[in-house]
């Protein structure tokens, strides 16, 4: 049981730096500031949440593995928000991209 | 929570109470004015100015009748767990001193800084009197504290009040002024703490007692001392670190000159005093006091040179200040090296504090009459100062008496101090120094002559009256400059309350 | 080469590079982007030093609030960057070498530790249970060395009165020019108001555990600070005008009750900032919840910066 | 030997020469203001490197110079506040944000009637 969850957790932490990854590279090569937004936000969310998942197991008190969720979605909220700032703010000075 | 057995002969002394009560008076002044505002200025004001002049008097007396340092373990816990204050005989003269100029400083600024009745609170007015009682607190931790770290703290609050007190009016120049001091005193705070870093992690302690019995010369230590100094004098503003001074001085209104030249920069010059001979006594060896003494001679040769090519009187001032902070430099020498006994009962240890008192009145003086001058004339071109000495008669005096003792003059508490000085460097057999004393007071003589000799010529326009109530500032002005006068009393020789609480004459084991 | 030391290898080559970055960069802007990574870097060196309270200080004013203010000017300031005349070659030459040689210098001294390591971690400890604190780092800050950091609160105000002395004469008293986002019903509003109650409470927490835990009123205070700029840009609440007096009150409340507590020493125990037996714990967590909310208004207001229109 | 402590020990002394350098050789202020920064983390990391190796009666460090760093960057914090708003306010004087100043001589006068 033990091997199976430490499997896990290897498995879903590397997914989830995978992620990371990815999301670093897009903000690197993508060529504006949206596709490049696009990218991070997906990267985040998916990578931060596999991260999370894969240390759950980890933890040892009920409260632990609250926190860890909280930050996670304390992220998702964040992000998502200041993803749409962004965005707005380069729609509103480059309308026409 | 009794404090376990002390590790030091020193223990709460039962005046001990007075330290706290020297800082924690201006403290809640400040916390008063911003809370209450602008209205309550006068009464707040005029009870904790007499209460304060009130501590440092009773501190002074209780170091004088008891013959022994005051201290005070903060919450009962003694170093190097706790923070301890400590007055010795320099403290409470430093105290004195600030209390005295601090309140002169007050007496002349309630016109000006006085908050309009009946009208919504000003800016000016509450922020003088916030900063005017911080400097005063930031001042009171210096000289009576015992930690390092505590004194960084204080530093900090030191330039948080002076740097704002030099553009208060709110000019171009002087925020320009303001900015440059500001990022000089960022870069020696940060030198200093780095110093303190490096102290704690060598010797485990931060208080000033117990390190003297700790440090050792050795590189660490250098090194700690070294950054700490090029800090502290970055602050002090001696040569060549001196840039920022003269813009900040001259651009600050009249009694924030006074307190900024008289007080603050002493505050630094007090803590590197501490550092080297309190803290690390075993460190100082002829070539760093040299080395400090050359910088200051550099100041009062440079700055006195430059005072003298000024055409503005406030600028003028200021780079005298620059100059006569380069005496305060000749006590590393004259008294860290004496050639029998200890440092203390030498004549460069009380010639160096008495230039520090008596430049302390003398300047504050100096500046308020400037101000006067200034606010006559609506400008401080010292060419066009013909008349003035007619105008302003009891003004034109003080700042006469003033210069006595930047020259060095009897009767002056400025000759006291260089005379003491010159004793000293021909009894230490540094020469030198006397020869840069006499230059150096040769020029202060040029500078101070061209502005009376100025002001002492006729002129084809006429005054206009001045106010009534100017007539009171003068008065303040006049007396301070005659407190620099009245430390000529002090006998010729060492002083025996400058050596009250000093430690004993460092013996440091090399390692 | 354990895994950890290899962590910490790349964490501190990471430092180092946006370190370097933030001096040499051409922008103002992303430098001071950077910082704010910075910040954040070092809170996790922090952490590996296992000193969590600095850690959670570290990211909380070192990069969240200066950050803030850095980001803020130097967006302000960013058409003024062309004017600046850059230092000559020789002398930056001179300067860097010099810089190195510090920097060389103060290495030799970390890798060639005093024989004799000092430390005062046993007597921090043996006196601990006197205060029924848990923290060590509370128990310096509040009990052993409780007079730097009251003095620490007065300069917060002083910093506050400096700050605010920048104003003109005719704005004084009036509101801090902080920049409010102009669309109102913008999903930053929705970000402030479900980020705020939950801010709130965390601040509260950070503060409450501090006493036995990392945390404390600095930590705390930032944490409802944040909060409450981000509800002032976010447009649900105004920026309060610097006449107000319950702002003045809010803000000298902490160093004021610390201050009482501290003199009531003379009185009730063993002199200025001691405590009476038995009571050391009660009255620190009063002191620090006045200080955690004088602390939130202090930064708070300092990074909405000098009043800078008249109050209506 | 090297451990992690040494290395953030000399990462220290790292981040000073870095501060120092920006603060001296760079024009602009809000840079000397990140500069400033930089030196005062540095000053910090070499406090808890300190305070790390001081680890004793059950403790990972020595909780003195841990709880002085937090007071050290909250003042530090302080001091970044006052010359942000010195700077902002001499640029909404000026149009610039700079110090090249003229003679203190020819500037403009300060010492009216006050």
């Amino acid at each position: 049981m033990t091997l199976a969850l430490n499997i896990f957790t290897v498995l879903a932490v590397s997914a989830g730096t995978f992620f990371f990854l990815a999301g670093t590279a897009g903000l690197l090569r993508f060529p504006d500031a949206l596709t490049r937004l696009h990218a991070l936000t997906k990267a985040d969310n998916l990578g931060l949440g596999l991260i999370v998942l894969g240390l759950l197991p980890l933890v040892e008190r009920s409260f632990g593995a609250l926190k860890l969720i909280s930050i996670w979605l304390l992220v998702q909220l964040s992000g998502a928000i200041v993803a749409q700032l962004i965005a707005d703010f380069v729609r509103r000075r480059e309308p026409l991209s | 929570m009794m404090p376990s057995a002390a590790l030091l002969t020193d223990a709460t002394t039962a005046e001990g109470f007075l330290l706290v009560l020297a800082i924690v008076l201006p403290v809640i002044g400040i916390l008063l004015l911003f809370a209450l505002g602008g209205r309550y200025i006068e009464r707040i004001v005029l009870f904790l100015i007499p209460a304060g002049l009130g501590v440092a008097a009773a501190v002074f007396t209780a170091v004088w009748r008891g013959g022994q340092a005051l201290v005070y373990f903060v919450g009962g816990w003694e170093p190097p767990l706790g923070i301890a204050l400590r007055a010795d005989g320099l403290s409470a003269a430093m105290m004195v001193t600030v209390a005295i100029v601090i309140g002169g400083t007050a007496l002349f600024a309630r016109q000006e800084f006085g908050q309009p009745r009946g009208r919504p609170e000003a800016r000016a007015p509450l922020v003088f009197w916030i900063l005017l009682l911080a400097i005063w607190a930031a001042l009171n931790i210096i000289v009576v504290g015992d930690d390092l770290f505590n004194l960084y703290v204080a530093l900090e609050l030191l330039t948080f009040a002076a740097v704002p007190l030099v553009c208060l009016k709110g000019y171009e120049d002087t925020i320009k002024a303001a900015l440059r001091y500001m990022l000089f005193a960022l870069f020696g705070s940060m030198l200093y703490l780095f110093g303190t870093v490096l102290i704690y992690g060598a010797y485990g302690t931060l208080d000033i007692v117990l390190l003297a019995g700790r440090v050792h010369a050795e590189p660490v230590a250098w090194i700690a001392a070294g950054l700490m100094t090029m800090g502290l004098l970055a602050k002090t503003a001696l040569f060549p670190f001196h840039l920022w001074l003269p813009p900040a001085h001259a651009g600050a209104p009249a009694p924030g000159s006074a307190v900024l030249s008289a007080l603050v920069v002493k505050g630094s010059f007090f803590l590197i005093v501490r550092l080297w001979f309190d803290a690390m006594p075993g460190l100082m060896n002829f070539a760093a006091a040299q080395v400090l003494a050359t910088l200051g001679a550099g100041a009062i040769l440079f700055g006195s040179v430059l005072a003298l090519r000024q055409q503005r009187l406030k600028l003028l001032i200021a780079y005298s200040t620059i100059a006569q902070i380069g005496y305060l430099f000749f006590i590393f020498p004259l008294a860290a090296i004496a050639t029998a006994g200890d440092p203390w009962s030498g004549f460069g240890w009380t010639g160096g504090w008495m230039q520090l008192f008596s430049h302390a009145f003398a300047k504050a003086a100096m500046f308020m009459a400037a101000g006067l001058i200034a606010e006559t004339l609506g400008h401080d071109r010292i060419a066009e100062f013909g008349g003035v000495a007619r105008a302003l008669p009891i003004t034109t005096f003080t700042f006469g008496i003033a210069g006595l003792s930047l020259m060095g003059v009897p009767p002056s508490g400025g000759f006291v101090a260089k005379w003491l000085l010159l004793q000293a460097s021909v009894m230490e057999g540094q020469w030198w120094w006397a020869a840069v004393m006499l230059v150096g007071g040769l020029l202060a003589g040029g500078y101070i002559f061209m502005v009376l000799g100025k002001a002492l010529s006729s002129t084809d326009v006429p005054f206009e009256a001045r106010d009534s109530v100017a007539r009171g500032r003068e008065f303040v002005a006049l007396a301070l400059a005659l407190c620099a006068v009245l430390l000529s009393l002090v006998p010729l020789r060492p002083s025996e309350f400058l050596q009250i609480g000093r430690p004993a004459v460092p013996v440091v084991a090399p390692p | 080469m354990t895994l950890t030391f290899i962590f910490n290898v790349v964490l501190v080559a990471l430092l180092l590079t946006v370190a370097t970055w933030i001096i040499v960069a051409r922008a103002a802007f992303s430098a001071a982007v950077a910082f704010v990574a910075y910040g954040l870097l070092l809170a996790l060196v922090w952490v590996e030093l296992s000193a969590i309270d600095v850690a959670l200080t570290e990211a909380a004013i070192g990069s969240g609030v200066t950050g803030m203010l850095l980001l803020g000017a130097a967006s302000r300031l960013r058409e003024t960057e062309a004017t600046a005349v850059p230092a000559g070659r020789p002398l930056t030459s001179a300067v860097a070498v010099l810089c190195a040689l510090i920097a060389a210098g103060l290495a030799a001294i970390v890798l060639f530790p005093p024989s004799i390591v000092f430390t005062l971690a046993p007597q921090a400890m043996a006196r601990l249970p006197e205060s029924g604190l848990g923290n060590p780092v509370a128990g310096v800050l509040f009990v052993y060395r409780a007079f730097d950091t009251l003095l620490e609160k007065v300069v917060l105000v002083l910093a506050l009165v400096s700050v605010w002395s920048l104003a003109p004469d005719r704005f004084w008293g009036g509101v801090p020019g902080l920049h409010v986002y102009q669309q109102p019903n913008s999903v930053l509003t929705l970000l402030a108001q479900l980020l705020a109650p939950l801010g709130i409470v965390m601040g509260i927490y950070m503060f409450w555990t501090g006493a036995n835990n990392p945390g404390g009123a600095f930590q705390g205070g930032t944490v409802l600070a944040a909060m409450w700029v981000l509800v002032m840009i976010a447009g649900l609440q105004n920026v309060p005008s610097t006449d107000r007096r319950a702002l003045r009150y809010l803000v000298v409340l902490g160093p004021s009750i610390f201050l009482t507590i501290g003199l009531a020493g003379f009185l009730l125990a063993n002199g200025f900032l001691a405590y009476p037996p038995g009571y050391a714990k009660p009255l620190i967590i009063v002191a620090e919840a006045a200080l955690t909310l004088s602390i939130g208004v202090t930064l708070g207001l300092l990074t909405a910066g000098p009043p800078e229109r008249v109050a209506r | 030997m090297m451990n992690a402590i040494t290395l953030f020990g000399l990462c220290g002394p790292a981040l000073v020469g870095l501060g120092l350098f920006g603060l001296i050789t760079n024009p602009q202020p809000v840079r000397k203001i990140l500069a400033f920064n930089i030196l005062g983390s540095g000053t910090f990391l070499l406090f808890g490197v300190i305070a790390r190796r001081g680890a004793a009666a059950g403790l990972d460090g020595d909780p003195v110079p841990q709880a002085l760093v937090i007071t050290g960057i909250v003042v530090a914090f302080a001091a970044t506040a006052m010359a942000i708003a010195l700077l902002l306010r001499l640029f909404e004087e000026t149009g610039r944000a700079s110090l090249n100043s003229s003679n203190p001589n020819n500037a403009s006068e300060t010492t009216d009637a006050s």
